[in-house]
């Protein structure tokens, strides 16, 4: 299995027509992904690589049952669509923009909870269920089907980690960008709820960095009984406090913030976490290794 | 973008909050020009905190008194910010220094209002302050907050002034684009009244689209940033220097950082912090070029990018342009993977460029280098 | 509280939205140390309506024109308005004309956004223009508007720009409490974007207490106003001077108008509308009829209230008090009713006042005695 | 019967230990109206006028059950008190203040509808149904109990109406003061379709004035059929255009705000329409020898 996002879900692509738009469409259907059509403020009732083009979600969701919208719009009407997408019936919008006013992303996450859905973003590249789906724009060759759930701030920390993995024989149930501002669509923790909830996830890698609590909500579910094994990546070792790093919540402020702080807690919940890239391989197989020995205990 | 105290204060006062009647000065001759009842509070604008405990607000009893803590300021930097103005109020007599914040807050899913009866400069070696998460501001409840405060002020006028000021924040905070406001003192006054004796306003840089003052002010901070950074900034491209020899050219924070961790592992102390991702073009890319070579203290560059929406032949092509016309001779690391990769071996190939497959590979060459070059 | 254009178009700009490049001007000569590109928009700055069609708006060619359309517009007055001020704006060469406005509504339970394709001076002669029922701001859907607007402007770019900028003008009129935010004529110019080549922002007088600008304002416009509508508005009694000679002093702006009728009816004229209910203390009544008895159209007064809150034993021995103070000999007829009534009958016993049991009565003697008093 | 408010209404005041709301506690008891007690943000857990003083709106209701609140507010605060008396349960709020900003105004009526409870004001005496209880500040002398239904804008007004109707013997079912302000809590057309639907009131009354479109939803009810009779008085023919005449609402803006329009509208209608207070008891008793009439063709 897979969360979120799997072989069923039909996606539809708000801003399809710009160049961002086709590039993804055309990389999704390639990917197997079941790409339903988009929608266009500009130009509506036409057709964009073989993909019907529709003036509002509604429209492409009475059309074509999509359940899924991938929103490619600029910043300064990013919220206006994410709600157009929640309020006509969409499960799952994955909003992948960077530089989202904090206070557009609390509307955004309040009306993905005031329609029952699920937000995902901003400033991620997606999520993508290897062999069965992808919204968003990660490198696909990066990913392979696998017991692996991931979940990460830095998309491009997550192509890195996953071509590792992959390169590894460490397979992907569902890799989840859950964005690098400080307001999230999917935190870390309902990401870990998704991530547990699901049989085909063995073991859970989360790939964070400095700044905020993410990493502290991992280390609380970690720290549950019955949690499943953790492996965690924290990078930030050299980047000095109290300047952004590029992450709008990549910023040492408090000693909490600090890679230390957060290596130390996680370590002490049990997570198998690393300060490095090159030894995120390694952790994986040891949370892996735990799995098995849990099942031999429990066989 | 933190606010100085003045500026804050502004933007307290248009939204109806109570502060102390002040004035900026830039000189100390400035203030002989002034009316002024003594004692005054000599404040430095800093965009900074931990002034008060450094000495930065002095407190005057003459004119005289008060010239020369202007001039002494103005010549004194705090935390690296060296002062650009000086802020002179009237000293206020405070019964009572209290503490209200309203923060953005994930675990609040929003907005949150923090309130201590005992704020000041000690604030945060006391008890951690009174919390309301409040959500979307909208979501502000007056009643919420009163149930909160009623075991922690016990005084009731003060907290229903509270309670008042802290829906006037929230609103502030939601509709002019603040990610933190916070008053520190909130001092209470013998007549009961609550003022603003201090202000610490961060605004959103990226509502700069809707918020006409959030992009005068971008504008104006970029002005006296040196060069490099403010020519990074115009460029959307994210630098930020540090004090090692391997000048990094990434895609993405989580990339750069965690190719900067690996430099340090490596033996090499990365120069600076510089994402591109932002402006994957031509123009982009020579710019970080043109930022590293100028740069002395850069003795390597190396370029570190794993693309996603960023297709990697193109940055290919725009690489072997940018080393075809390159003057520096600095020497060039690259490691480029994502989106098209496959076809940056062939691109290179015909330019004599080497791209590593490994990430560490490519580090451990540009920190070998590094070294060499210092050695020299 | 209308305001000006130029202050409309300050609001516009801090909030984002496109304005014209200009600044005003207080005398002609004023222009001369300005340097401008001709030709220009001179134009005059009243808080009023209908100056586009009354040639308060001058396309000057030359600094010498300027100058005289400036001196010209200054001297003129419109709608009974004399301008302070006159704004000079590049002269724009607009392609289309739109309309957009945003308003608060009773039927849309709060605001409505106003659209039409075809704006300017004849706006209200043509087709009505589409409506959208917004309600509180937090409930504007931009896909709602843009399914609206789907037919009526056909222009696709037009219409998201419009939709990005009604968004904007909900969020203003909502965050900076405003009841009207109108953009007539909206310019559409070559380039395609969109300039608010006017503005005319009613902003709500009841919010002065939590937006610093609005009381500013509120002072500000107190002080031109004449003395007595000054003072008035300074005890917090509300006066409108008419041209009648019955001076009414009411609470409540039904009962005022009700007995305003009434005087008419009865062959007399009202001289004013003046509501003492927001102030109906002794301080309150006293400058009432201060007021009246210094303005010699006022030949009678007439006292007519039907207190709910207010108790009308009490105004009965402040009005007892007044008339045993009072120098001036106009006249006074009372009606009081409501809470506590039935004892003011013997509180004016004391003092040989007499109070009128029906309002008929009372209307017909002030009117008596009013023509007796003209016809002296 | 009545609306709103009758002989089993539990009543609140917000605000009861200030000099308004110590009065009026006084003058609602006095009316035999079920005063439960009142809320304080300053002095709790004290008695006022023998009434318990709350905290907070859920402890007075929790305590008493109150299902109505009388809010003694600043304009400053008032937005807060009344959500707070909505979210609390309940049913029936009136705030009678002025000075209330316009947004606040929608506010108010917004939370009143979200959590399906009636909010009566601003700007308004508040509702009195006569014999059975009030929740206002009207004086109590001017009403007796009776077939109509009076709808009114204006405080003032109502007072003088109703002390000449209860002197004509024509008592009140109930008395809706629906304020001067632009945006109300419960408008004309609610008003009357609550008066419409009470099987007790057998003409309704309507005072009204020049600005604003009340006058033509009444006008439109009217002329539905099988619409109770009407009576309406409308005032401010003296009134100039363009000048605001003490009510946010009272301004002649366009030609449908003058008193000619209006009454033209209402008489159109059959309203039994009269320009002045001393035309009100004929007006009035013309429409209920409409009842009489409509009555004894059905008989």
């Amino acid at each position: 299995m897979s969360v979120l996002i799997d072989q069923t879900s039909r996606v539809i692509i708000q801003g399809l027509t710009g160049n961002v738009g086709r590039f993804s469409a055309r990389d999704l259907i390639a990917y197997g992904t079941r790409v339903a059509g988009g929608t266009s403020t500009s130009k509506a009732d036409t057709e964009v690589e073989g993909l019907p083009v529709f003036p509002s979600v509604r429209a492409a969701r009475e059309s074509t049952g999509a359940d899924v919208s991938l929103v490619y719009v600029p910043a300064a009407t990013a919220l206006d669509h994410v709600i157009e997408a929640f309020e006509a019936g969409v499960r799952l919008v994955v909003y992948p923009g960077d530089g989202l006013p904090v206070q557009d992303a609390i509307e955004m996450r309040a009306a993905a909870k005031a329609n029952g859905g699920v937000l995902i973003g901003p400033n991620t590249p997606g999520i993508i269920s290897p062999g069965k789906a992808k919204a968003g724009f990660m490198p696909s060759f990066c990913y392979t089907q696998g017991p692996l759930g991931v979940i990460s701030r830095s998309g491009s920390l997550s192509y890195e980690a996953c071509f590792r993995l992959t390169g590894a024989g460490l397979g992907q149930t569902t890799v989840i960008g859950i964005g690098g501002d400080a307001i999230k669509g999917l935190t870390a923790s309902e990401a870990l709820a998704l991530l547990h909830a699901d049989p085909d996830t063995h073991a859970i890698v989360y790939l964070g960095e400095i700044g905020g609590q993410d990493e502290y909500e991992v280390a609380a579910y970690a720290a549950r009984s019955g949690a499943k094994p953790l492996a965690a990546l924290i990078i930030g070792r050299q980047a000095p406090p109290g300047k952004k790093m590029g992450h709008a919540g990549a910023l040492i402020g408090s000693h909490a913030d600090t890679h230390a702080a957060k290596m130390k807690a996680l370590n002490k919940a049990g997570v198998y976490a690393t300060g490095t890239v090159t030894g995120l391989v390694t952790a994986v197989n040891a949370a892996l290794a735990g799995v098995k020995l849990a099942r031999a205990r429990t066989a | 973008m933190l606010l100085t105290e003045h500026e804050g204060k502004r933007l307290l006062a248009a939204a109806g909050i109570a502060v102390p009647g002040g004035f900026v000065v830039r000189s100390a001759g400035a203030l002989a020009r002034r009316n002024v009842a003594y004692p005054v509070a000599v404040k430095t604008q800093v965009a900074a905190g931990g002034r008060g405990k450094a000495g930065g607000v002095v407190r005057a009893r003459s004119r005289r008194e008060a010239q020369n803590a202007v001039s002494r300021l103005l010549r004194t930097s705090f935390n690296g910010e060296t002062p650009r103005a000086v802020l002179i109020e009237p000293w206020l007599e405070i019964q009572r220094e209290l503490y209200l914040s309203v923060t953005v807050d994930p675990a609040a899913e929003g907005y949150v209002v923090l309130y201590s009866p005992r704020g000041g400069v000690e604030i945060e070696a006391g008890k951690p302050p009174a919390r309301y998460d409040v959500g979307p501001a909208r979501e502000f409840r007056a009643y919420r907050l009163r149930e909160i405060l009623a075991t922690v002020e016990t005084d009731a006028a003060v907290r229903e002034r509270v309670i008042a000021l802290a829906r006037r924040l929230v609103t502030l905070a939601a509709t002019r684009d603040c990610t933190t406001v916070e008053i520190n003192p909130l001092a209470k006054l013998a007549d009961g009244s609550l003022t603003a004796a201090d202000a610490k306003i961060v605004r959103d840089e990226y509502a700069g689209f809707r918020a006409a003052d959030i992009a005068a002010a971008l504008e104006k901070a970029r002005r006296p940033e040196p060069r490099p950074i403010s020519r990074a900034l115009a460029g959307n491209l994210m630098l930020v220097w540090l004090d090692g020899e391997v000048g990094l050219i990434s895609g993405g924070a989580g990339m750069t950082m965690a190719t900067m961790d690996l430099i340090g592992d490596a033996g090499g102390k990365p120069a600076c912090f510089l994402d591109c991702s932002a402006n994957p073009t031509p123009t982009g890319y020579r710019l970080a070029f043109e930022l590293l070579d100028g740069e002395p203290k850069v003795k390597v560059i190396l370029v570190s990018i794993f693309g996603g929406l960023t297709h990697m032949d193109r940055v290919a092509r725009t690489m072997k342009e940018i080393m075809a016309g390159r003057r520096s001779r600095k020497p060039v690391v690259f490691r480029l993977n994502g989106t098209n990769a496959k076809r940056v071996d062939e691109i290179f190939a015909e330019a004599g460029l080497r791209n590593h497959a490994a990430l560490e590979n490519a580090v451990a060459e540009a920190v070998a280098l590094a070294k060499k070059r210092y050695g020299r």
